[in-house]
């Protein structure tokens, strides 16, 4: 009961002071508001910039995927690296390793509680229909990878596609047969992997003298026409890293939740 | 008018007893190396600050910065001798050589346990005292008078059984607590105040500072009670606690080192901070006399009923101590001489009497005052030992103790405190009161019958050297005082002033 | 009252109900006892603040933040062939919606989604030492143990 | 390669926890190495930043090459507040890696490489958040460190760690949604999200400044961050998180993450808000000193209480965050208030560390949890001991450790502000320090056997027969003997190091206010 | 941006909120939640935002629903409050 009082005072004064501002707001959907249009005493607006260049500066019209994955990359390889981190701390956490499991090993023996599925009748409707769908869920999920430059999608919400699709076959069918298919020891590397490729993107410039993370210097190692183009073409690299990260980890924190980190029997 | 001069010597007096610490602990298996060790690092501190004697005494000063402070920017560390620090630095490190020669033998005597422990940490606060001693700003002053205290805690904790605990928490709660509470803001307050200006000059550093009445008493207050080791009232109480230390702890520490070094901050924080003429513009020094007064009168009392022989010895000493304090508050220029030179008599004679009360016990096992009767005879040279150091503490004639507390008289006549004449006086007859039935006792009562008389003989040699040697050199004092005259007469009017 | 909603509400609908739908979400996390409520609820919260996030980038009338491909290329081939130095036609801002917020809040969902999946790991490992997932009963529980590492 | 350092001062620990990934996880013998040369990268970049400030000035480092309009690209931005506090990050780093390392036989040796990638992941993010001028870059770093420490709080056996690390999520979760929503209200009023540009447009419109909308974003801002620094009212997360975790995570989290948070703190104050206008209302001033003097006085009050040593240096914790909190609000004309907080970062970082590391020997090696286990310390582990007192004497403030120094300052910018009661609860609450680690000293002085002791403040180590020695591993030694000597170096060298940050904070302070 | 049609799903985010959140049946409660997720990615592709839209659909309401199913059937599933 104490808990209950002291939250609605707290919901109290957080929500006045809230409120207290929002009198303050531009008006909702105005175009020149000051966060879409910038303040006079300040740089000339992002936004507008982002608007009117980013087509000039790197031949991509979606403007969300070209801020995500070059103006603000940076922020983007550490929304990679909070994934990860969140899949390592949930490794940590739950995983249960005895001596002999070592992370490598496959998924211990199967035991009773896993009901495979030929032995009920229900899940094999359920189990078929998953293990047609998940390749089709795949292919459009790498369609939105690549697609992500032109129409809404990248390389999180393909990745997490990608996992998806693990996911329902751990769910339909038994998570053990999942696993064999993409064993820990697979997912964990491609996790790491992917952050690798993004920030070995990030690096190449290094060599050439361009600051971290700016793509235009490898326009000479990509062959390509222009700086725009290498733009371009390394955004996709970033996006397919972004993808393979975010699809194991996804499915990492499936397997281990479903099991309590025992990787056996599931849901 | 005294130009600085730049040297090393006050570094090595320091780092020579700080590099005897390690030496110590390796020799701790080969007992004759390691005493060895401790009266080599005495004898060349002793050596080193010799060198410096003839420097001062041309009347220039040593300057040596350690931590260059950026123009007020941050917390310099550096060494300034002068005549002060010289005189307080040759009584230190001349008594720690008869103390350690003291300590081996009250040590072998009574067998003590872990003795690497306690010679290394002896060391230790040496070095503490001296880098007081030659402490060229309030920070370095702090920095060492911290190190003292923490470094003097295990010496006073030695025996490690229920009353040591009891008398370390005391003496740490106090020294600790009023260095924090007091000190620390005083020390601030100054820096602010004077502009981040801290360091000990020719002038000094609020001379031109417009203080108020009040903030400047309670400056003064704050620096008095803060460098609590001077023992003034109320915050007395750390150092008859200290008495569960092993004597020839309370022998230098608590009657030279320690309770000097208070004394000394406070001389320091009086010529150095305020200066004498700002205070006697102000009148503040009244307040601290007549606390000092206080101290003397009350701790004089307290001793007359105390029967254990250390702790009466202890009230002495704080009633001693104020009077040096007495000394500096009165300003006048003779007054403050005699508080300088008190410093060097109290410190001969009371180092007598702590050997004296050390090796009645360790020769018969003895504390208590009720139990010393007739024992004259038995330990004729202690008992005489004795009788010198209480003449010199009282000061009566043959002893230095007359000289100093003489330019005291003179020096609160000068400054016509007639009442303050008068409590110097009482407080002679009552140092007389608590002092002479002790001698009496030792000398003219018969030897309690039922009591072996054929045990009790000297103590060791070790013991008796040493305090025959503090004896005779109470009495030398009053003969020679002529070096005590000339570093006391450089402090107040910065030349060599003729006895 | 009438002028109020009139002339405050509606023009700020959006910014009142995100502060509504925040408040309903740190309610339940601070006085919900059973922990998964409690992640429902710190879910909501989040998304509560990606709703003032987006609706502070919306502009009237404009389309979503994707340019037309098609319309550029060709714009820019004309431009090219007559060696135009600036692009035929000019990007009017106002009709496409603010991207940044959009930016911005991709890393937010992910973000709680990764704090959710901790948080219900957590919860899993709670149940599996004190077998219950209530606020309350885990706390007395964990008086009972005396000393553990 | 040179000029690249502010980025790869993180990208080093980030590669580092790339390969242990890759291969760490079967070949445990392959971690050590790769975190100890990662986080030497890191020193080495760190120190080198030092040094590129002190003589040029500000290191600013556009990612992604983005330059000319100002809010296009992310900034990091290397000055004289950042760069000392990336020096200690990476010490700090070291000493806990080389401090928790597990011999293969150990309980639960098998998740060392899972602890060494969330320690290294934790290094990205502290170091993230210390270099970034991006407002929102800060929300996403805060989120990397927030994880991988909930991670390492949680990895342990100890079940209350796991309650534990439920609380912090929840706190540190609600907290950082708080300084995402000031962030929010931030980018609504001004248009952008960079320090900089944010900073000129509060500076040439006052108007704009003072309206509500950036007032509410200023307080959610700093609600946000007081709740992840854990400052008084919304501390209740730390004392349990840091105290049940392993000793490995607690060495590494205890002296930084809330650090960083009130480094965070500053800089919005600083490089964000302008210190001239914070400085202009007073009230609000006054409002935070008392808050942090509450901090104080609670945080000193319940060290007192505890019998669990970590448990005690939580509370340590609380009471320093309360100092710095204080000393960065006091408003006093030469800004020595805010000097000294900068400086009390660094200076407490290196004292957590050091008290941490030498809690998790006593702990690990000697199975004292209690502060009654701790009797006859000084003669089972001398120089473990050693170490603990040179850190015990830098929290209560003996002169030559670096707490004398830092204390120093904040006392001093408290008289010139007048803020007397700020003063008078440093010094109480020293007083108490000065209670607590005697209170214990004694107990491991005075063991039942008669144990010797060193209690001097210079740690030297010597020790009469010791008649059993219990000295921890070398690896857990080292660390917190090097821990223990900074702190004395640190408080010697404190001229130096507090000039480089006055001319840093002048110069930012001047610069910044002039606006464009 | 149709404005009726935003305050439609706004009132509608408010209800699924509370529900979610009153409901004692923890599964029930995974269930609303979900809806509730859906009907903010609804809310983003009608306010213009179709990256986030697609985001919110496939991790914010997707992976956190299942991740919040599996978690109560590893616990419980009837809740107190």
């Amino acid at each position: 009961m104490k808990a209950k009082i002291f939250a609605s005072i707290a919901v109290a004064i957080t929500g006045a002071v809230l409120l207290y501002a929002v009198s303050d707001f531009p008006r909702f959907g105005d175009p020149r508001s000051p966060a879409n249009a910038g303040v006079e005493g300040g740089s000339p607006s992002a936004s507008l910039y982002y608007i009117e260049n980013t087509y000039r500066d790197t031949k991509v019209p979606n403007l969300v995927t070209a801020i995500l994955a070059d103006y603000r990359g940076y922020d983007t390889m550490f929304e990679t690296v909070v994934i990860l981190t969140a899949g390592m701390s949930i490794f940590a956490i739950l995983r249960v390793l005895r001596r002999d499991d070592a992370p490598g090993a496959p998924a211990s023996a199967p035991d009773s509680s896993d009901h495979s599925i030929d032995g009920d009748h229900h899940r094999i409707i359920v189990a078929t229909t998953c293990r047609i769908a998940a390749p089709l869920i795949q292919i459009f999920a790498l369609y939105v990878v690549a697609h992500g430059h032109h129409s809404p999608g990248g390389g999180f919400q393909g990745g997490v596609m990608l996992g998806a699709s693990f996911i329902l076959l751990a769910l339909s069918g038994s998570l053990r047969d999942t696993l064999v298919r993409f064993s820990e020891q697979q997912y964990l590397r491609l996790a790491f992997i992917g952050i690798l490729i993004y920030a070995g993107f990030g690096f190449l410039p290094l060599w050439v003298g361009r600051n971290f993370l700016d793509y235009g210097a490898l326009s000479g190692l990509l062959m390509t026409s222009g700086e725009e183009m290498a733009r371009s073409h390394s955004m996709l690299g970033v996006e397919i890293g972004v993808a393979m990260t975010v699809m194991s980890i996804m499915f990492a924190i499936f397997a281990n939740l479903s099991t309590r980190g025992r990787l056996h029997g599931g849901l | 008018m005294e130009n600085s001069v730049q040297s090393y010597l006050p570094l090595w007096a320091c780092l020579a007893s700080l590099v005897a610490v390690p030496l110590i602990v390796i020799f701790r298996r080969e007992i004759f190396l390691r005493e060895l060790v401790t009266f080599g690092a005495g004898a060349l501190k002793f050596a080193f600050v010799l060198a410096m004697l003839p420097i001062i005494l041309e009347g220039n000063v040593i300057d040596l910065t350690l931590v260059p402070g950026i123009d007020g920017l941050n917390v310099p560390i550096a060494f300034r001798v002068d005549g002060l620090g010289l005189l307080f630095a040759l009584v230190a490190s001349s008594l720690w050589i008869l103390t350690s020669l003291y300590a081996v033998g009250y040590m072998r005597g009574l067998h003590e346990h872990s003795q690497t422990r306690f010679f290394a940490f002896f060391a230790l606060s040496l070095c503490a005292t001296l880098g007081v001693a030659f402490a060229g700003n309030l920070f370095t002053l702090y920095l060492f008078y911290e190190m003292l205290s923490l470094s003097t805690w295990p010496l006073v904790t030695h025996h490690q059984d229920k009353e040591a605990r009891g008398g370390g928490r005391t003496y740490l709660s106090y020294l600790l607590g009023t260095s924090i509470a007091f000190a620390i803001p005083a020390i601030l307050f100054t820096y602010v105040r004077s502009g981040g200006e801290v360091s000990f000059g020719p002038e000094a550093i609020l001379s031109d500072s417009d203080l108020g009445y009040w903030p400047a008493l309670a400056l003064l207050l704050a620096f008095a009670f803060g460098f609590s080791k001077a023992g003034l009232m109320p915050f007395h109480s750390w150092l008859p606690g200290a008495m569960v230390a092993p004597t020839p702890v309370s022998a230098l520490l608590h009657a030279v080192a320690v309770v000097k070094v208070g004394v000394f901050c406070i001389i320091r924080v009086v010529t150095g901070v305020f200066g004498v003429d700002l205070l006697g513009r102000l009148g503040v020094n009244g307040v601290l006399a007549w606390v000092a007064a206080f101290t003397v009168i009350t701790s004089s009392l307290i001793a007359l009923t105390q029967d254990n022989l250390k702790r009466r010895l202890a009230f002495s000493t704080i009633g001693q101590l104020s009077y040096i304090i007495l000394g500096v508050a009165l300003l006048t220029e003779h007054a403050v001489m005699g508080s300088i030179m008190h410093i060097a008599m109290h410190a001969v004679g009371k180092i007598t009497l702590f050997f004296c009360a050390g090796a009645i016990f360790v020769a018969c096992g003895k504390k208590y005052i009720s139990e010393l009767d007739g024992l004259g005879r038995r330990m004729p040279v202690t008992f005489a030992a004795f009788a010198i150091g209480a003449m010199s503490v009282t000061g009566l004639p043959p002893t230095g103790g007359l000289l100093s507390k003489l330019y005291l008289v003179w020096g609160a006549a000068e400054a016509n405190e007639i009442a303050l004449l008068c409590v110097f006086l009482v407080s002679t007859i009552l140092n007389g009161a608590y002092f002479f039935p002790i001698v009496y006792r030792a000398f003219f009562k018969p030897l309690p019958e039922g009591s072996a008389d054929t045990g009790i003989a000297e103590a060791p040699l070790a013991c008796v050297i040493p305090l025959a040697l503090t004896a005779a050199g109470s009495i030398l004092l009053f003969f020679f005082p002529g070096l005590l005259f000339d570093l006391a007469g450089l402090m107040v009017n910065g030349d060599v002033a003729n006895p | 009252m009438q002028s109020f909603f009139q002339e405050a509400v509606i023009p700020h609908f959006n910014f009142w109900i995100y502060v509504i739908i925040m408040m309903v979400g740190l309610w339940s996390v601070i006085a919900k006892n059973n922990l998964i409520k409690k992640l429902i609820g710190l879910s909501i919260f989040q998304t509560a603040i990606l709703l003032l996030y987006v609706s502070l980038g919306v502009k009237e009338g404009a389309t979503i933040p994707v340019l037309d491909h098609h319309a550029l290329i060709e714009s820019s081939h004309s431009e090219s062939s007559e060696g135009s130095g600036k692009k035929a036609i000019a990007i009017n801002p106002d009709h496409y919606a603010n991207p940044l917020p959009h930016v911005l809040m991709l890393t937010a969902i992910v973000v709680g989604v990764a704090t959710l999946g901790v948080a219900l790991a957590l919860t899993q490992m709670i149940y599996k030492d004190f077998g219950t997932i209530e606020e309350d009963e885990v706390l007395k529980k964990i008086k009972a143990l005396h000393d553990d590492v | 390669m040179s000029d690249h350092y502010p980025a790869l001062v993180l990208l080093a620990p980030l590669f580092g926890a790339l390969v242990i990934g890759l291969f760490g996880l079967r070949d445990h013998r392959v971690c050590l190495p790769v975190v100890v040369s990662a986080l030497g990268v890191s020193l080495f970049a760190a120190i080198s930043l030092v040094l590129s400030v002190s003589s040029g000035g500000p290191v600013d480092y556009f990612v992604a090459g983005w330059k000319e309009p100002i809010g296009i690209g992310i900034q990091l931005r290397a000055d004289a507040i950042n760069t000392p506090l990336l020096v200690v990050i990476a010490i700090v780093a070291l000493l806990a890696a080389i401090f928790s390392i597990r011999p293969a036989a150990e309980r639960d040796s098998e998740k060392t490489p899972y602890f060494y990638v969330l320690f290294l992941l934790l290094c990205v993010g502290l170091f993230g958040i210390t270099i970034t001028a991006d407002a929102f870059n800060v929300f996403v770093l805060i989120e990397v460190t927030a994880l991988s420490s909930y991670g390492l709080v949680a990895i342990g056996q100890s079940k209350r760690g796991k309650v534990a690390a439920f609380h912090y999520l929840i706190m540190g979760t609600v907290g950082a949604s708080f300084y995402l929503l000031g962030v929010g209200y931030l980018y609504l009023k001004l248009g952008s999200l960079n320090m900089q540009d944010i900073h000129g447009i509060l500076a040439s419109d006052d108007a704009l400044a003072d309206s509500r909308a950036i007032r509410t974003a200023f307080v959610f801002i700093l609600v946000g961050i007081w709740t992840k620094m854990a400052f008084f009212p919304l501390h209740g997360w730390l004392p349990n998180a840091y105290s049940y975790s392993p000793s490995g995570s607690a060495a590494i989290l205890a002296p930084l993450v809330t650090k960083v948070s009130v480094y965070v703190m500053v800089r919005m104050m600083v490089s964000v808000f302008g210190l001239d206008r914070l400085e202009a209302n007073v009230e609000w001033g006054h409002f935070v000193v008392w808050l942090a003097i509450i901090a104080i006085a609670a945080g000193s009050t319940m060290a007192l209480a505890q019998r669990e040593i970590k448990k005690m240096l939580c509370c340590l914790i609380i009471a320093e965050v309360g100092y710095m909190v204080g000393g960065a609000w006091l408003g006093d004309p030469q800004r020595w208030g805010l000097t000294g907080t900068v400086y009390h970062i660094l200076a407490d970082a290196l004292m957590t560390s050091c008290l941490f590391l030498a809690a998790g020997i006593f702990a690990k090696w000697l199975g004292a949890l209690k502060l009654e286990d701790l009797s006859g310390l000084f003669r089972k582990m001398p120089l473990a001991a050693a170490g603990f007192v040179v850190g015990g004497l830098a929290i209560i403030g003996v002169p030559p450790t670096c707490g004398f120094y830092s204390k120093f300052y904040l006392i001093r910018g408290g008289i010139e502000s007048g803020q007397w009661t700020y003063v008078v609860a440093l010094l109480a609450s020293s007083l108490v320090n000065a209670v607590l680690f005697f209170r214990i000293f004694e107990i491991a002085y005075f063991g039942k056997k008669p144990a010797d002791s060193h209690g001097d403040d210079h740690g030297h180590d010597h020790e009469s027969e010791p008649v059993v020695r219990l000295e921890p591993p070398l690896h857990a030694l080292i660390p917190l003997l090097v821990a223990a000597a900074l702190l004395v170096l640190l408080g010697l060298f404190n001229g130096p190091v507090v000039e480089f940050i006055r001319t840093g904070l002048i110069e930012t302070a001047a610069v910044v206010s002039t606006g464009r | 941006m149709i404005v009726t049609f935003d305050i439609i799903i706004l009132v509608f985010l408010v209800i699924a909120a509370i529900i979610s959140l009153s409901v004692k049946d923890l599964l029930a409660a995974a269930m609303v939640f979900g809806i509730y997720g859906f009907l903010i990615c609804l809310l983003w592709a009608e306010m213009g935002a179709v990256d986030v839209a697609f985001t919110e659909a496939t991790v914010g309401a997707g992976v956190s629903t299942v991740l919040i199913v599996a978690t109560i059937l590893n616990t419980r599933r009837k809740s107190t409050d």
